[in-house]
């Protein structure tokens, strides 16, 4: 009994499909808010209002044909989209989605730390898959995900301590479930600053270089078609959510809040999802405010401004946790 | 720069009040789209005012007017494909025989079809 | 199976835009077609960048002798199944430029041609109507079939 | 001019432009220097190259004083060599490259004489603009495509080292390119070594087209060279005719030309601006700028019948008058573009990002400018005042009050600015233009057959002096069509300033020029 319950956690609720289909489902609000706020309509045929656009576009990449280009170095062009997304959407597992992570109790001292180090690995694979096409753009691409993302882990990082310290906890499930006043509330300096981080670690503009169609044409994706492009969108899109996921977490109280009636575990979910949502929406609307930076522009932003600032808002951090926080609780 | 600057960027009210404003896109093609009064559109031939003289195939700058034999006589075959829409024919045809129409939707998966041809009803072909 | 391909392949096509010497004009009201006004993005119609990502290929103006081997070779790199639509006059024929001394004539001399938009340019509704046109033509999978046989 | 050089000049007043000057092949240096040495300001429009049977006459087309004077000289069609004036200017490196690819004639001491507009694979001594040049052949394996599968060229983008030097090739398709052309960079890490441009990938031999055709089916035929600026070359074309004809055309049909032509300016720059945008990643200001487009298009659509290619313009007039109920519809239409303006510039002022990508990037100084040659907004964002409109009036705007836009900045920041005032400026124009609108024919009957003769001719495209000769011989066909567009002017600038400047400001750089190619190759 106790296996079944295990299996249908990891693999349906709120295991693998559940975050399969609400990445894509994240997708379509990103896409349609986005629309909106450039005063489009968006995908809209697809299902009803458009829904199903993500679904249509992931199942066409399926179908589509295989090529691999002459060059490439055919192993790990084959399997490190793959192996991008499948630790994306591992390191999903250990949030806790309806109150407990998805293999139940598997959350343990640190795993704040060891999700950090889990989305470092993906995006390294997704370098990789860019590196292995051989194409130029593709090699620019990777590397400018790498640059970018070497230069915004550390800020992120010294940001992710904050709400730790708050807590008194390295583990996400203690962190979130020590909010009884979202930390955003206490640390709103902390929030904004690890929105920005994020974005950046997203490639969301304006720091979306690696996607900079206008220099890199497609990026590290450039070469890539048919199914592995469909995992490199999908992995790309899942790491939106797990970056909004994480936020939610460390700031917003994660998926705690009221419960009404019957399962908390129902609530919860429900508070996980829109509070991820709202994340969505926030991150789409800066992105829709500025114009892409520049790449020296993007680097010297991280080491001149929010780095100095993140370990400000580090040392703000502990001061608050040490001196006012007891106060508060 | 002497201008009176504003310190903040307008994008972030602007782009705050289009989450809740009407897109600007138009329905088509579930709606039909208006066309002006005067626009370019489908050649209108009529084979009835047509003295076959020749003169709009003669001016065509993209050489899209064929002259034909129907019944007898010559007439202006249109290659929609190669037609740039300038109606210079129209102005060249003394009697008046080429007027355009409002219909724009002439695209076509057969090349084929991409003809006006006349017809002694002066009932066009459609080419969609 | 085969039914859930073709109806995300009807809802998803994704278009590379190339110009083969055209004047601007189509390619102009191709990019408008992005925008708000049209916003194909309505049908799940995004615009890549890069040939391997693309369903349809969106072409336009005449063929230059310089352009045709590059047409060639980005119809190549598309993956199967691939569709090509030929905007305007110039690229369903050659138009106002037919018969000068570099340029080859339609597109349809160099890849073959799924649908064709006359037009000089073409509204950018009639750009919309083509594609639809082309996307209705793939449901029949009879059309298909002939529409495969024809590459 | 006349003391210095007397025996060998004759000097032909107000005859092409301002003054034509006929020198012999050997002083044409000598005239261009003398010229230069005179006023500062001296820019080349254009040098064309006329087959004359047995000899090839070139001309060089030179601005002083706002107008054109024309320095004619003939050189033998058998050994047809002159002496390159790019040293002296620098502006003239191109209009001398293409010169050689079509009429065959060598510039000695040119810089880098390589092919410019023709396929690298035309055959050698074959010069289409040449009357006698046999194109049947060329033009039958061209259609034949049938080889163009059998080659393969190299990939995409081939990054090849020189030493430290990396060779970056952009084009020809790329997403950052609408047009196919092809650019050769040099990078030595992240700074912009050299650029060598490719550019006839849109070569469509439009001049020696145009000898083809009739004036009445050249008209729709220089339309098509670009579509964005298209009623400008018609109208530039149509009035070269006139003038050779002797015609004046309606003050009406000077107005109504005028709004035609206004509104492409104003499409044609939102078109820029919200490019722009997309080029340095800002898609949100790209989707505003074209949403605000499209009523300016359906303006031109009910106006003229097409949303972008308006045909208009016939020798003698416009082909469609414009009637009392659009005034109203175009004044509303305008006055919310304006209202759009207001956010647009506040914009301009204070979004940070947008001015970090465009501001102090690929600045030209005035003295680069005028040495190169530029035209357009991209001179005027330098600080060098020139607009065709002010300078060298034409239609209706001797009659119509506005400013020309200048800056001094010359960086990409001023050159976006410079379009976004002369966006207000346009309205202003279109506004008074309509409220004046002269009553009258809006169009006369021309004879078909024009008469023998020659005139030059410049419209301010939206991009910039677009300038236009046209030579008759008597008969229904043209005898020579030569264009020079804003674009091609203005490429050597982008050359200037991305050299030096970070790879990454290519983009930005580049599409403040507001490049177009389809204009460039013809």
């Amino acid at each position: 009994m106790l296996d079944f319950l295990l299996i249908f956690r990891v693999l349906v609720f709120p295991g693998f499909t559940f975050i399969l289909f609400f990445t894509l489902f994240c997708d379509w609000v990103e896409r349609k808010i986005e629309a909106r706020m450039q005063n489009r309509v968006g995908p809209a045929v697809a299902g009803p209002a458009g829904i199903l656009q993500p679904l249509a576009d992931f199942i066409k990449l399926l179908t589509k044909e295989e090529i691999i280009p002459r060059d490439a170095k055919k192993n790990i062009f084959r399997i490190a989209p793959i192996i991008a997304f499948s630790v994306m959407v591992f390191a999903i597992c250990f949030l806790p989605i309806d109150g407990s992570s998805a293999i139940s109790m598997s959350g343990f001292t640190g795993d704040l730390i060891f999700i950090m180090a889990l989305v470092t690995v993906a995006n390294f694979f997704l370098f990789m898959s860019g590196w292995a096409s051989s194409n130029p753009y593709g090699g620019i691409g990777a590397a400018r995900v790498l640059t970018q993302f070497l230069g915004y882990d550390i800020p992120l990082f010294l940001l992710a301590l904050t709400p730790a310290f708050l807590a008194g906890s390295l583990t996400i499930s203690a962190i979130a479930a020590s909010q009884y006043l979202p930390f955003i509330l206490l640390a709103p300096w902390g929030f904004v600053l690890f929105i920005i981080a994020l974005q950046a670690e997203l490639e969301k503009d304006p720091f979306d270089i690696p996607h900079a169609e206008s220099e890199v044409v497609g990026g590290l994706e450039t070469e890539y078609c048919g199914g592995k492009l469909a995992f490199l969108h999908l992995t790309r899109d899942v790491q939106i959510v797990l970056g909004a996921a994480l936020v939610v977490e460390l700031f917003l109280g994660g998926p705690y809040g009221p419960v009404f009636f019957g399962l908390p575990a129902f609530w919860y979910s429900l508070w996980f999802v829109l509070k991820v949502l709202a994340v969505v929406i926030v991150t789409e609307y800066v992105t829709c405010l500025f114009a892409r930076l520049r790449i020296d522009q993007v680097l010297t932003a991280n080491w001149r401004m929010l780095l100095p600032l993140s370990v400000l808002s580090l040392a703000l951090t502990v001061a608050m946790a040490t001196y006012v926080y007891p106060m508060v609780v | 720069m002497s201008k009176k600057k504003s310190r903040v960027s307008p994008m972030i009210k602007e782009v705050f009040a289009h989450i809740f404003m009407k897109p600007a896109t138009c329905k088509y093609p579930f709606v039909k789209a208006e066309v002006p009064e005067g626009f370019r559109g489908k050649q209108v031939f009529d084979i009835n005012l047509c003295a076959s003289c020749g003169l709009c195939s003669r001016d065509c700058p993209a050489k899209a007017i064929e002259m034909v034999e129907v019944e007898g006589k010559r007439r202006p075959l249109f290659h929609l494909d190669q037609c740039i829409f300038c109606y210079q024919c129209a102005e060249s045809c003394p009697r008046n025989a080429i007027k355009s129409s409002m219909f724009f939707e002439l695209a076509s998966t057969d090349k084929s079809n991409l003809v006006v041809k006349p017809e002694p009803s002066h009932q066009e072909k459609s080419g969609a | 199976m085969s039914k859930l391909a073709t109806w995300a392949r009807l809802k998803s096509p994704w278009v590379l835009h190339f110009n083969s010497g055209a004047c601007n004009g189509c390619d102009i009201e191709v990019v408008a077609l992005l925008t708000p006004r049209f916003d194909v993005e309505r049908f799940g119609i995004k615009l890549e960048p890069s040939p391997r990502h693309a369903d349809v290929l969106l072409t336009t103006g005449a063929v230059t002798k310089q352009c045709a081997e590059r047409l060639k070779r980005i119809y190549d790199q598309m993956p199967e199944p691939k569709f090509v639509v030929a905007i305007g006059a110039c690229a369903c024929s050659g138009g106002v430029f037919k018969g000068n001394y570099t340029v080859a004539g339609g597109v349809d001399k160099v890849i073959p041609v799924n649908a064709y938009i006359p037009g000089c340019p073409p509204k950018p509704e009639a750009i919309i109507d083509g594609v639809v046109k082309l996307l209705n033509s793939l449901k029949a999978p009879k059309t298909e079939a002939k529409v495969n046989d024809s590459k | 001019m006349q003391a210095r050089l007397s025996d060998k000049v004759q000097i032909q007043p107000a005859y092409l432009g301002k003054a034509t000057i006929h020198v012999d092949a050997g002083l044409n240096r000598d005239v261009v220097r003398i010229l230069l040495e005179n006023d500062g300001n001296v820019g080349i429009s254009a040098i064309t190259g006329l087959d004359m049977g047995e000899k090839i006459g070139v001309m060089y087309h030179m601005r002083t004083d706002g107008l054109i004077v024309t320095v004619r000289t003939e050189v033998p069609k058998e050994n047809p060599q002159i002496a390159s004036i790019t040293d002296l200017i620098p502006g003239a490196n191109f209009h001398e490259r293409e010169v050689a690819d079509l009429f065959g004639i060598v510039f000695q001491g040119h810089p880098n004489p390589a092919r410019l507009v023709l396929p690298d694979d035309w055959p050698a001594n074959l010069y289409p603009l040449r009357k006698d040049a046999k194109l049947e052949e060329v033009t039958a394996n061209v259609e034949n495509c049938a080889s163009c599968s059998a080659q393969h060229e190299p990939v995409q983008l081939q990054p090849q080292s020189e030493g430290k030097l990396v060779n970056i090739v952009v084009g020809p398709q790329h997403p950052a390119l609408l047009e196919p052309e092809k650019f050769q960079i040099k990078v030595d890490g992240e700074t912009v070594n050299d650029v060598e441009p490719r550019i006839g990938y849109v070569h469509r031999g439009v001049e020696k087209a145009s000898e083809q055709r009739t004036y009445l089916q050249d008209v729709y035929l220089v339309e098509r060279i670009c579509g964005i600026c298209n009623s400008c070359h018609a109208a530039c074309f149509v009035e070269t005719v006139e003038k050779i004809m002797s015609v004046e055309v309606p003050a009406r049909a000077k107005y109504i030309r005028t709004i035609i032509l206004e509104l492409n300016r104003l499409h044609s720059h939102l078109l820029l601006l919200g490019h722009a945008g997309l080029e340095i990643g800002y898609e949100t200001l790209f989707q505003y700028m074209w949403r605000d487009r499209e009523p300016i298009m359906d303006l031109t659509e009910m106006l003229t019948g097409n949303r972008v290619i308006s045909s208009a313009m016939t020798v003698g007039g416009v082909r469609r008058d414009l009637s009392e109920t659009d005034v109203p519809k175009i004044k509303t239409r305008l006055e919310a573009l304006m209202k759009k303006m207001d956010f647009y510039q506040k914009l301009y002022d204070s979004e940070p990002s947008f001015r970090m990508r465009t501001r102090k990037v690929g600045v030209l100084s005035k003295e680069d400018a005028l040495r190169l040659c530029v035209v357009g907004p991209v001179a005027r964002a330098s600080g060098v005042n020139m607009d065709v409109r002010k300078d060298d009036p034409y239609e209706a705007y001797g009659e119509i009050p506005f400013k020309v836009i200048t800056r001094t900045e010359g960086d990409t920041f001023a050159r976006l600015q410079v379009r976004l005032d002369e966006i207000t400026e346009s309205i202003n124009i279109i506004d008074y233009a309509v409220d004046h609108l002269p009553s009258g024919p809006y169009r006369i009957k021309v004879p078909r057959v024009v008469t023998a003769g020659e005139a030059v001719n410049r419209v301010e495209a939206p991009r910039g002096e677009l300038f236009y000769y046209v030579k008759s011989n008597g008969t229904a066909y043209p005898e020579r069509v030569k264009v020079r567009t804003p674009t091609f002017a203005n490429i050597p600038a982008f050359i200037k300033t991305a050299i030096g400047g970070s790879i990454a400001d290519v983009p930005a750089n580049f599409v403040s020029l507001d490049p177009c190619f389809s204009c460039t190759d013809r």
